[in-house]
């Protein structure tokens, strides 16, 4: 249950990118991962040999392109442990998947004054598209608050259910880290008689994921964010809710009938897959998770457990308290991305002085403002750990903090 | 990858000729016949099956709609199979078939391909996925008109 | 005004694809093009040495990423002739892009019993979006049709546009070849005081395209059908239009401001580009328009032509009347996308057998099943060219149709 | 992509020192005041600038909001800079920034760079382009806070 990162770095081309006169020391991937030589190579591949439309094809290429499209679905589904691949829809990212839910399972669902909690914890993916959907169909919307743990409030979480249809909220905090009690709240929201969704955008790159076990209803997720390409996300849904989920996008592929008069939806996975999919996509995020699987999904939460406890630890003893982290201290239920808020030095500053090093660290808001505003802060600087991450790149951020620390006091 | 089987595979001389001589073209009044309509979204098949059920035997049978070679042929030999054959018996039939086109390692056995009798030489199609919803088309329609059809005492 | 194909042709690695014991003979390109190894090496190297989030990283590999996909929307615009890079918004195909039009500008422009225009010739994609908003809005459709010469029927186009809000139609057939007369339906519905949409997906792939003189309102295309990747579209549209274009998907990146209350949409083409987006597949179109603009499109234009005159010609001449062309004979308004009936072999057969050959048509009924029952058929055979299809693979053709005549006699 | 230039260009001496004293800081009355509020959505940084403004003379200005140091310092130097000068040679110095900072091989001789005075201090921005924004934010907000004011006679 390890592996040897040094090893599975060299999969990695970007590492071996120097950046202001340093190697690259990567520590964004929770906005996006890097990308292995085996992802680029199946869709290399995929481009180079076996490129067609999918689906409507007989000739051998496009029997081959639809074979590697579905059984990138295939793959997903594996991984996630799902109970057919056909609960497995792609969309471009997470936040099309929420969309997709939000608006075609909302709409076909939700009427004026039903109730959807989410938390003050989401990211923007899984908040605007209930804002919107409030505004076009008057749904009620109301939030789960975080206290002062960095943790979802759960104690009025019943009277937020009551009455409530659909609880959606992150398996873990792209802020601060938390992982949330997904398990505990599927049980009491389905006993309130509400369905879960979960945002698994953070969660499924880094933790073992099992929709079997989970309890969720739903889950969305994106694959640039767990050694995947850009431009495919994926929606997973139990099959008896996607039965009654109408279509979102219309266009070719999703129907079964198109008349002058109107058209007759396609069932299945299909359905939600409107136009040329992401086939290339679908392959390289098919990859990424066969390799993910290769590694072992528990040996890469446990490396990155050990990362983060390595990095609290040298963070909170390293700086005198002027390096403050946002999220909790310890790695209990807490995954490896570490929000920090820097004394007298805006996180724009952090992360630009920390590039000088060759230190990737994002600043802002990382869409959650909410968030953001529940602590009184504008922006924080994020740092965060993908399956390739190194305790000398902790090294390398600390003493990078220190340069920012010393330049601006 | 592979490549693909040769052509012979899949388009057998008595494929053919079920395709350039259907049988049972046509339709049933319904009632008391049962109707049901298939089609394939993705090619634009379409076929309708007419039944009429009498007791637990499948009396007579009659298709109409347009499809490839195989989807055509595959119906009428559907058809043929299935005339005078009980509702039980019929079930088995297509049960078999269907596991004739999913698995190109199904059981092919001597006894298993006797009883699929002549239909048997539409197993070259399981080599070639993409046309195995052409081929299964006409069977899961008629599997739609025994369960719309009503119980019979 | 012209190019070496044989010479283009070593940059496609596909076409040293061998199948069924024959070098792959390509004529599916109206589905999706082949894409030259000058795309994929695009996208290796920004996977390889760039890749990061776009948008709100400081350090250096994210502001490489941003450049390379800010680089690339302006390289769509020129390549369109756009007024600006803020006229082109990324989706993930053409699918999406008429999604959006019909969603986000036409819910805010269209209330119940406005009148659209579309045509019988439209694919899917253009008459989905359309039903859908009929079907939630109460939009009114009216449709052109299409005479036996397989060209639109404007013989009453100033009735159907009689109160028209917006005409949306394609400017390439990809079942017929049909180029239709953007210039003048321009002309017209801007005089009934409707607006212009156009299907760009074949005709920008294939044909010059200027929207600075096209007179389209908006104009959607995908970047698959262009030598791109899969995974990315584009919705161009006039600043004045985008202006009054709400946002369609809600998430990350499209909102100045979250709170628990709602959110406030950002400008430009942010607005419209919710969640990550497809950063690499922008960078692969990029350098796809790159590519075609070093070739000329004119002079693809003019290789197409040719060979469309060139396979007209042959196959109106070696079947006796037994293979009719769905589509106008002649050259004249017509792009190289060529359906055929051919007497006693249905599509699916034609096309098994033409693989046999190498040789890679399309079945079925492309995505536009009222033209298909237009013509009394279920479905076609459909040939189409890309710039890099040679006389020598129009020959093959032949002698492949004839086999299959032969073989169903 | 070329490799960024060192950060002694981005944190000029004087860039730290407005950052670290920001100039001009609270609020005025309006009215009289005008206020504008600008923000930068990509980092959430946040301003208001309040300006009074007597016949064609921006008399006094304030400023409150949050930001990193490019934003503060350059926020505090365009503070300075316009207190006490003309609508027009406003506008003007307005236009010679936003040259300053769009053009890395922007205008640059000592003429220009004379005029602008300390805030010339900021062209090492125009190197670091995520950065702009963070450097025009204030500006962009006084000149929104300039056209919202009431015409006066
Ligand atoms: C004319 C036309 N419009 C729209 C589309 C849809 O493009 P996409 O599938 O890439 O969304 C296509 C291609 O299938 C097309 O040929
Ligand atoms: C928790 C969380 N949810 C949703 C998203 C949205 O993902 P994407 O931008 O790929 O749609 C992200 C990433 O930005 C995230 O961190």
């Amino acid at each position: 249950m390890s592996y040897d990162v040094r090893v599975l770095r060299s999969d990695f081309p970007l590492l071996r990118r120097v950046v202001n006169g340093h190697p690259l020391t990567y520590l964004d991937s929770g906005a996006t991962s890097l990308t292995p030589r085996t992802v680029l190579e199946a869709m290399d591949v995929y481009y180079s040999r076996h490129h067609s439309n999918v689906h409507r094809g007989v000739y051998q290429t496009a029997a081959e392109a639809t074979e590697a499209y579905e059984g990138a679905r295939a793959d997903v589904a594996r991984f996630i442990g799902a109970a057919s691949p056909d609960e497995v829809v792609f969309t471009k990212n997470a936040t099309e998947s929420f969309n997709l839910l939000a608006r075609a399972w909302g709409t076909a669902h939700l009427k004026e004054g039903d109730v959807v909690v989410l938390s003050e914890m989401d990211h923007h993916a899984n908040l605007v598209p209930w804002f919107q959907l409030r505004d076009s169909h008057g749904i009620t919307l109301r939030f789960l608050r975080v206290n002062d743990e960095y943790r979802l409030d759960l104690s009025n979480l019943d009277e937020l259910l009551d009455g409530a249809r659909l609880l959606s909220v992150t398996a873990m905090s792209n802020v601060l880290g938390t992982v949330t009690p997904i398990a505990q709240l599927a049980e009491r929201a389905h006993a309130a008689g509400a369905l879960l969704a979960v945002d698994g955008a953070q969660s499924v790159a880094h933790l073992p994921t099992n929709v079997a076990t989970l309890g969720a209803d739903f889950l969305a997720f994106s694959g640039h964010k767990m050694l995947g390409p850009t431009g495919i996300g994926v929606l997973w849904a139990k099959s008896e809710h996607w039965a009654e989920t109408p279509p979102f996008l219309g266009g070719g592929g999703m129907i079964s009938d198109v008349t002058l008069d109107g058209f007759t939806p396609a069932s299945g996975p299909a359905r939600y897959e409107a136009g040329t999919p992401p086939i290339a996509e679908a392959v390289g995020l098919g990859a990424a998770v066969r390799y993910l699987s290769s590694i072992g999904m528990d040996a890469v939460a446990a490396h990155e457990l050990d990362l983060t406890a390595y990095a609290l630890e040298r963070l909170a003893h390293s700086f005198d308290e002027r390096v403050r982290i946002i999220g909790p201290s310890t790695t209990l239920d807490r995954g490896g991305v570490i929000s920090l808020d820097v004394e007298g030095v805006h996180p724009h500053d952090v992360s630009q002085v920390l590039d000088q090093h060759g230190v990737c660290v994002r600043p802002g808001h990382h869409c959650a403002k909410p968030l953001m505003r529940r602590f009184g802060l504008a922006a924080t600087a994020r740092a965060s750990f993908g399956p390739y991450s190194i305790p000398a790149e902790v090294d390398t951020l600390v003493d990078a903090l220190r340069d920012a620390l010393e330049m601006f006091t | 990858m592979t490549q693909m089987p040769p052509l012979n595979d899949l388009y057998r001389e008595i494929v053919m000729d079920h395709y350039r001589t259907p049988r049972n073209r046509g339709e049933l009044p319904t009632p008391p016949a049962q109707r049901a309509d298939g089609h394939n979204p993705l090619c634009g098949d379409e076929i309708s099956v007419y039944v009429l059920i009498n007791g637990d035997v499948i009396e007579d049978i009659k298709l109409t709609g347009h499809g490839c070679s195989i989807s055509q042929a595959s119906s009428s030999m559907m058809s043929a199979a299935v005339k005078g054959r009980s509702l039980e018996q019929t079930r088995e039939l297509v049960a078999r078939f269907k596991e004739l086109m999913t698995s190109e390692t199904a059981d092919s056995s001597d006894q298993a391909l006797r009883e699929l009798g002549e239909i048997a030489a539409l197993s070259g199609v399981s080599k070639f996925p993409v046309r195995i919803k052409c081929a299964t088309l006409a069977w899961n329609t008629l599997t739609q008109a025994l369960d719309d059809a009503p119980q019979q005492g």
